[in-house]
C-alpha cells in the first residue's frame, strides 16, 4: 500500500489528481467565499471602537495568516527537496513563491488601509508589521534569486537553501523586532476578544481564502509541471540535431 | 552609431538577465528603505525629514553595488580587447557602457521612488518632482562611477576602494538632489537646484567617458 | 597591402622581451610565430594590435586604411574569447556583427560564420553550457561574421579538435587567398598555405 | 449600505483584493492555456517524450 | 587544521593585496560618516543620535561591496574546484573564507569605529563598548554574507540582488547592533544586547558555512 | 588499486551527455579520453571528481582509502589553472602545498616541483605577469606539491610549449611508473606510456 505522498510523488498520477480536485476545491472556495463576503458587509454588526473600519478584517487577517502558511509550505517543499528529493517539492516551491508575496503584500496594504483610520497613518515601525515587512522581503529575494538561476536544478536547490535559511532567521527577526521596539499595539488574544458575530465571518473568509490558496497553488504547480515538459521537449529536439552533428564531426575527422 | 546602439542594447540585455535589473532593482530599494528606520530609529517625523537623504543613499547604494564589474567583466572574458579594436572610440564605448548603467539603476530607481514616498510618509504631491529630479540627478552617478570602475578594473575586489573613489565625486548630486527633493525648498528653490542637477549630470556625461576612457587605455597595456 | 615592422623593442615592466625586431607579411601571406612559453608571442600580438605601445621602432600597414589604426583594422583573437556567457551562441555572434558593423548582409554572414565553426545547431544554447572547444570555435567566428584585412590570433587552436583546428586552417587560408593577411602565434604545426615562420627565441639568440 | 466616514478605505481595501487575487487567477490561466497549446503543438511535431516525467527527476 | 589556516591566512593577504584591506576600510568609513550630514542635515545632536545607526550602515555596506566576490572569484579560476577536492570539509572551507573576510572588514572597522564617534561627538566613555559590540555582533554579517555570497556566486553581477537577499537577514543584528550601542540603554539594557549580539553571532557562525557549503555543492555541478 | 567506472549515465541541464559507459584504470596506468568538442570528457572528468552527480552508475576507487571520496584522492586540473593572480609563483605553489596537506618535506618538494616545470626563475614573479603557457605550468605544478594517486587531469597541454609538454608526459610517466593511475582528457597525441585510449565517441555510437 502506497502513502499518499509516494502516490503523489509521479508527476503524472499527480496531474490526473489534481485535474479532479481541482474543480471541488475552487467550487468550495467560491461558495465560502461569497457566504463570507454576505456574513462580513451584511449579517455582522460593526465594532463599537472601530466603526465600519473592523470590515477590513474580514481581509486583512485570512491574508496575514496566509502570508505566513506558504512561507511555512515554502519551507517544507524546501525541505522535501532537499532531503527527500520529492520530484513534485520544488514545483510546489517555486508555484508558492509568487502566490505567497501576493498574500504578504495585500496583508500589508490591507493593513496599511486599516491604519490610516485607526492609527492616524498608513505604516508604524512597530514589530508586527517590521517582521511581515521583512517576510515580504525573503519571498522577494526567493523569486528574484530564482529568476537569476538559469540553470532550473541549480535554481531549485538554491532557492530551497535559502528559503530554509529564512525559516530559522525569521523567528529570531519576529524576536528582535518585538526587543527592538515595545511601542507596538498589544496583540489581541482574537478567541476571547472577538465578538462571536465577527468570529463567524473571520473564520469562514479565513477557510475560504486558504481554500482559494490551495486551488491557485495546484493550478501553477499544474501549469509548471507543463512548463517543464515543454521545455524537456524542446532541448531533447535540440540536443538530437546536436548529437547527430557531433558524431558527424568525429566521423569527419577520423577519415 | 549602429555600433553604439548595439553595445548599448547587449549591456542593457545583459543586466536584465544576469540581474534582473528592474526586480531587483525594486526589491533592493524596498529593502534599504526599510532598513534606514531600523538604522535611525522609528520617529516618523524624523523619516519623512530625512526621506530625500534616504533616496539619494539608497541610489548611490545601488550604484556602488552595480558598477564595480562594469569594465571588469568585460576585461575578464576579453571581449574589452575586441571593443577597444572596434569601430567606435573607446570614449564612447566608456559612454555607451556607462548609459546602459543608468537605464538599468538610476531609471528603474528612479521610477520606483514613489514607493519610497509612501513608506516614509512623504507629501503625494512632491512625487512628480521626485521622479523628474532623479532622473536629471542620477546620470551623474552612473557617469562619474565609471571613472572609478575603469580606475579600478583590474584591483580584484574593487568594491570598497571603488566606493572610496567615487563617493567624494557623487557629493555635489547628492547635495542638489536632497535639496531638490526635500520639501522645504519652494518652486523657485527646486527650479534652481532642478537645473544645477540637469547641469551637473551634463558635465558628468561629458567627462565621464573621457577619463573611463583614458583609464582604460592603460590598464589594457 | 603589407604589414610591416621595423626594429621593434617592447618592453614589460622593466623587462626587455622584444629586442629589435624587424618583420613584413604581405597581403596573402601569414606569419606563424613560434618560440617557448613566455617568449613575447602574446606581447607582440598585443603591440600589433596597438594595445602596448612599443619602446622603439615602427608598425604600419602600408596600403591599409590610413584613417585607422592598425588595430582598426585587425580581428584579434587573444587567449580570452570575448563571449559572453548569459547570452546564446547566435546572440553573440550577432553581437560581434553589429557592433563590428559589417555592412553586409548579416544574419547569412552569422549563420555561415557559425556554420564553418559548426555551431549552428547550438545558436540558440546559452553560451555559459558550452564546453571549451565550443567556447573557443565561438570565439573564432568572430573572424567570419565582419571582415577586416589583418587577422592577429594567438593560439588559436587551443582546445580545438583535429576536425575544428582544419576548419580553422581553412579559414585563414581563405582569408590570405582573398588578399588578407594573417599574423598567428601557435605551438602546433598547423598546415598552412603560404605561411612564413618566425621563431621568436631564433631571432633573440640572434639579437 | 453605509460605511461610514472610513468607506474608502475599506472599498480600497476590497478592490485591491479582489483586482490582485482575480489578476493571479487569470494570469494561471492564461499560463495554463499557453503551456498546454505549446505542448500540444510540440507533440504534433512528432517530438516524444523519452522518460515519464522530465524536468522533475 | 593546518589547511584551515593555510586557506584562511591566503584569504587575508588576498584582501590585503587586493583591496589594501585596513586602509580602504577607514577611508571608506570616513567617507560613509562625512556623508551622512548631506544627507541627513548638519543638525549635531540628530547626527549623536544616530551614530550607531550610521556606524551600524556603514559596516553593512562594507560587507555587501566586499562580498559578492569571495567565491566568485575562485570560482573563476578554478581554485574552488581544487579547494572542493582538498582535505578540509566544505563547510570548513567557506568557515575559513567568511572568517578571512571578517577579520578584513569586521575587525578594521571595529577598530576604526572611535573615529566615527569622534566625527559625531560620541561620549569619550562609550567607546570601549562600541568597539566590543562591534566585534561581538559583525561575524554574524560576514558569515550570513558568505550565504548570499555562495547563492549568488554564479549570478555575474550578483552585487545587488547579494544585498537583497542578504539585508533581510541582517536585521537582528543591526537591530540589535544599535541598540547596544546608542547611549540610552543603560548598562543591563547593554549587556543583555550584547549578549543577544554574541548569541546571533554564534548561530550565524554555525548556520552560515552549513548553508553556503550547501550552495557551493550545488553550484560546482 | 584500481578505478572502475561501471554503467555511467550522466546528464546535464535535461540532456544525456555521456549513456551507458563503463572503464576500469588500473594502478600504473593511464587511460586517455579523446573525442570531439562537446562529446563530454570534461563532463566525465569532473564527475569522476565527484562534482556532478551521475543519473545512474557506480564510480570507485578500489584499493584506496576507504574513508575519502575518489575526489579528495585525486589531483583536478581543469581547463581553468587555480592559480592567483595576485600571489608569486611561489605563493601560489606554497599554498596548494601547505593545503593539500602533503605531510612531507615541503619547501625541498615546492622547489623540485617548480624546477620540473621549469618556472624556477620565475619564483617571485607575480602571477599575473605570467604568459599564458607559464601560468599553465604552475597550474600542472601542483600535480607535484602533494602526492595523490589519481590525476584527472583535462587538456593538461593547452597552451604549452614542446618542451613543457613533454615535461607533463615525463611527470605523468613517473607517477604511472610509482603506482598512481591518471585519466587524461586531450585532443594531442601525446606519447604516454602505458597508456590506453577511450574515445567517447566510438562509445556513443556503440550506444
Ligand atoms: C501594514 C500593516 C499591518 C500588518 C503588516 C499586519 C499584520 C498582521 C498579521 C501578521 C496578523 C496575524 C497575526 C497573528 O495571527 O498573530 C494580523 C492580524 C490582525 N491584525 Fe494586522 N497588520 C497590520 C495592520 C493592522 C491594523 C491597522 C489593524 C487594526 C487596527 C490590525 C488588526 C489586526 C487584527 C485585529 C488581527 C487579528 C488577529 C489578532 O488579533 O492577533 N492590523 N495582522
Ligand atoms: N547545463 C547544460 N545543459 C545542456 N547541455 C550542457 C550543459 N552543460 C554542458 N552541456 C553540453 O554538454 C556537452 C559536453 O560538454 P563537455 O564540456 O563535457 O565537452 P568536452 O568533451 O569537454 O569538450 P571540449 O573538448 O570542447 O572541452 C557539450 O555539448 C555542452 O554543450
Ligand atoms: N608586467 C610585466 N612585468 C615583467 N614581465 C612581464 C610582465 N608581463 C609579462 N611579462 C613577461 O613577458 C614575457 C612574455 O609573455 P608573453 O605572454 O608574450 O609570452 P608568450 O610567448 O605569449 O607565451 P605563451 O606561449 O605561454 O603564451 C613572459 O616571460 C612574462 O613573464
Ligand atoms: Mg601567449
Ligand atoms: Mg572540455
Amino acid at each position: 500500500m502506497q502513502t499518499l505522498t509516494q502516490r503523489l510523488a509521479n508527476p503524472a498520477r499527480f496531474m490526473e489528481l489534481s485535474a479532479r480536485l481541482l474543480p471541488w476545491i475552487s467550487g468550495a472556495a467560491g461558495i465560502l467565499l461569497v457566504s463570507g463576503l454576505y456574513l462580513a458587509f451584511f449579517a455582522s454588526p460593526a465594532d463599537y471602537q472601530q466603526g465600519e473600519t473592523v470590515r477590513i478584517m474580514y481581509i486583512h487577517v485570512p491574508c496575514a495568516w496566509l502570508s505566513m502558511m506558504v512561507y511555512g509550505l515554502i519551507a517544507l517543499s524546501s525541505f522535501g527537496l532537499l532531503v527527500f528529493r520529492h520530484p513534485l517539492a520544488d514545483v510546489s516551491a517555486k508555484a508558492a513563491a509568487p502566490l505567497g508575496a501576493a498574500f504578504t503584500f495585500l496583508a500589508l496594504l490591507t493593513g496599511s488601509l486599516w491604519g490610516k483610520p485607526m492609527w492616524g497613518t498608513y505604516w508604524v515601525w512597530d514589530a508586527r508589521l517590521t517582521s511581515v515587512l521583512i517576510l515580504f522581503f525573503l519571498y522577494l529575494g526567493l523569486m528574484a534569486l530564482r529568476s537569476a538561476l538559469e540553470d532550473e536544478s541549480a535554481a531549485a536547490k538554491l532557492t530551497a537553501i535559502l528559503a530554509l535559511v529564512g525559516v530559522t532567521i525569521l523567528p529570531i527577526i519576529k524576536f528582535s523586532v518585538d526587543w527592538w521596539n515595545t511601542l507596538h499595539q498589544p496583540s489581541t488574544d482574537f478567541t476571547s476578544t472577538v465578538d462571536p458575530s465577527m468570529r463567524l465571518p473571520l473564520l469562514v473568509m479565513a477557510v475560504a481564502f486558504t481554500l482559494l490558496f490551495f486551488a491557485m497553488h495546484l493550478k501553477a504547480m499544474r501549469n509548471e509541471i507543463l512548463r517543464r515538459r515543454v521545455k524537456a521537449l524542446r532541448t531533447q529536439a535540440v540536443a538530437g540535431r546536436d548529437r547527430l552533428a557531433a558524431q558527424a564531426a568525429n566521423h569527419g575527422a577520423a577519415e | 552609431m549602429k555600433s553604439f546602439w548595439a553595445l548599448l542594447s547587449r549591456d542593457v540585455r545583459l543586466a536584465v538577465r544576469e540581474g534582473g535589473a528592474i526586480g531587483t532593482a525594486l526589491g533592493f530599494f524596498l529593502v534599504v528603505v526599510s532598513l534606514m528606520p531600523l538604522g535611525l530609529g522609528p520617529d516618523l517625523n524624523l523619516l519623512s525629514r530625512i526621506a530625500a537623504g534616504v533616496l539619494w543613499i539608497a541610489l548611490l547604494l545601488a550604484a556602488l553595488l552595480s558598477l564595480n564589474r562594469i569594465f571588469e567583466a568585460d576585461h575578464e572574458d576579453g571581449t574589452l580587447d575586441v571593443l577597444a579594436t572596434g569601430p567606435l572610440p573607446l570614449e564612447l564605448v566608456t559612454a555607451a557602457k556607462s548609459l546602459a548603467h543608468w537605464i538599468t539603476t538610476g531609471i528603474p530607481l528612479a521610477i520606483m521612488a514613489p514607493v519610497l514616498g509612501i513608506l516614509l510618509n512623504l507629501d503625494l504631491a512632491a512625487y512628480p518632482i521626485l521622479v523628474a529630479t532623479t532622473l536629471a540627478g542620477t546620470p551623474a552617478v552612473s557617469f562619474l562611477g565609471a571613472i572609478g570602475a575603469a580606475l579600478t578594473m583590474k584591483t580584484r575586489r574593487g568594491g570598497l576602494l571603488l566606493a572610496l573613489i567615487v563617493l567624494p565625486l557623487y557629493v555635489p548630486t547628492l547635495i542638489f538632489g536632497i535639496s531638490a527633493v526635500s520639501a522645504g525648498a519652494g518652486p523657485t528653490g527646486l527650479a534652481a537646484s532642478f537645473l544645477i542637477l540637469a547641469a551637473i549630470s551634463l558635465v558628468a556625461i561629458v567627462l565621464g567617458p573621457l577619463a573611463a576612457a583614458a583609464a582604460l587605455k592603460v590598464q589594457l597595456q | 597591402m603589407q604589414l610591416i615592422a621595423e626594429d621593434l623593442v617592447i618592453d614589460r615592466g622593466s623587462r626587455r622581451i622584444i629586442d629589435g625586431l624587424s618583420f613584413a607579411v604581405k597581403a596573402g601571406e601569414a606569419l606563424v610565430l613560434t618560440g617557448a612559453n613566455g617568449i613575447g608571442k602574446t606581447t607582440l600580438l598585443r603591440t600589433l594590435a596597438g594595445f602596448i605601445r612599443p619602446f622603439r621602432g615602427v608598425i604600419r600597414l602600408d596600403g591599409g586604411d590610413d584613417e585607422l589604426t592598425l588595430g582598426e583594422q585587425s580581428h584579434v583573437v587573444g587567449h580570452t574569447n570575448a563571449v559572453k556567457s548569459s547570452l546564446s551562441v547566435a546572440e553573440n555572434a550577432g553581437f560581434w556583427n553589429t557592433y563590428l558593423d559589417s555592412g553586409e548582409d548579416s544574419p547569412s554572414r552569422i549563420a555561415a560564420s557559425l556554420r564553418h565553426f559548426g555551431l549552428e545547431d547550438l545558436s540558440d544554447f546559452p553560451a555559459a553550457y558550452l564546453s571549451a572547444g565550443q567556447k573557443r570555435r565561438l570565439g573564432l567566428a568572430r573572424l567570419l561574421v565582419a571582415r577586416r584585412p589583418v587577422w592577429l590570433l594567438d593560439e588559436p587552436t587551443a582546445s580545438l579538435d583535429t576536425a575544428s583546428s582544419e576548419r580553422l586552417v581553412a579559414a585563414v587560408n581563405d582569408h590570405t587567398s582573398s588578399g588578407g593577411l594573417a599574423v598567428i602565434a601557435t605551438h602546433l604545426p598547423l598546415g598552412l598555405e603560404r605561411a612564413r615562420t618566425l621563431d621568436l627565441a631564433a631571432q633573440r639568440m640572434a639579437a | 449600505m453605509d460605511l461610514g466616514p472610513h468607506a474608502a478605505f475599506i472599498w480600497i481595501s476590497y478592490a485591491a483584493v479582489t483586482v490582485t487575487i482575480t489578476g493571479l487567477i487569470l494570469w494561471l490561466i492564461a499560463d495554463g492555456r499557453k503551456q498546454a497549446a505549446d505542448l500540444e503543438a510540440l507533440e504534433r511535431q512528432g517530438v516524444k517524450r523519452r522518460s515519464a516525467a522530465p524536468g522533475v527527476r
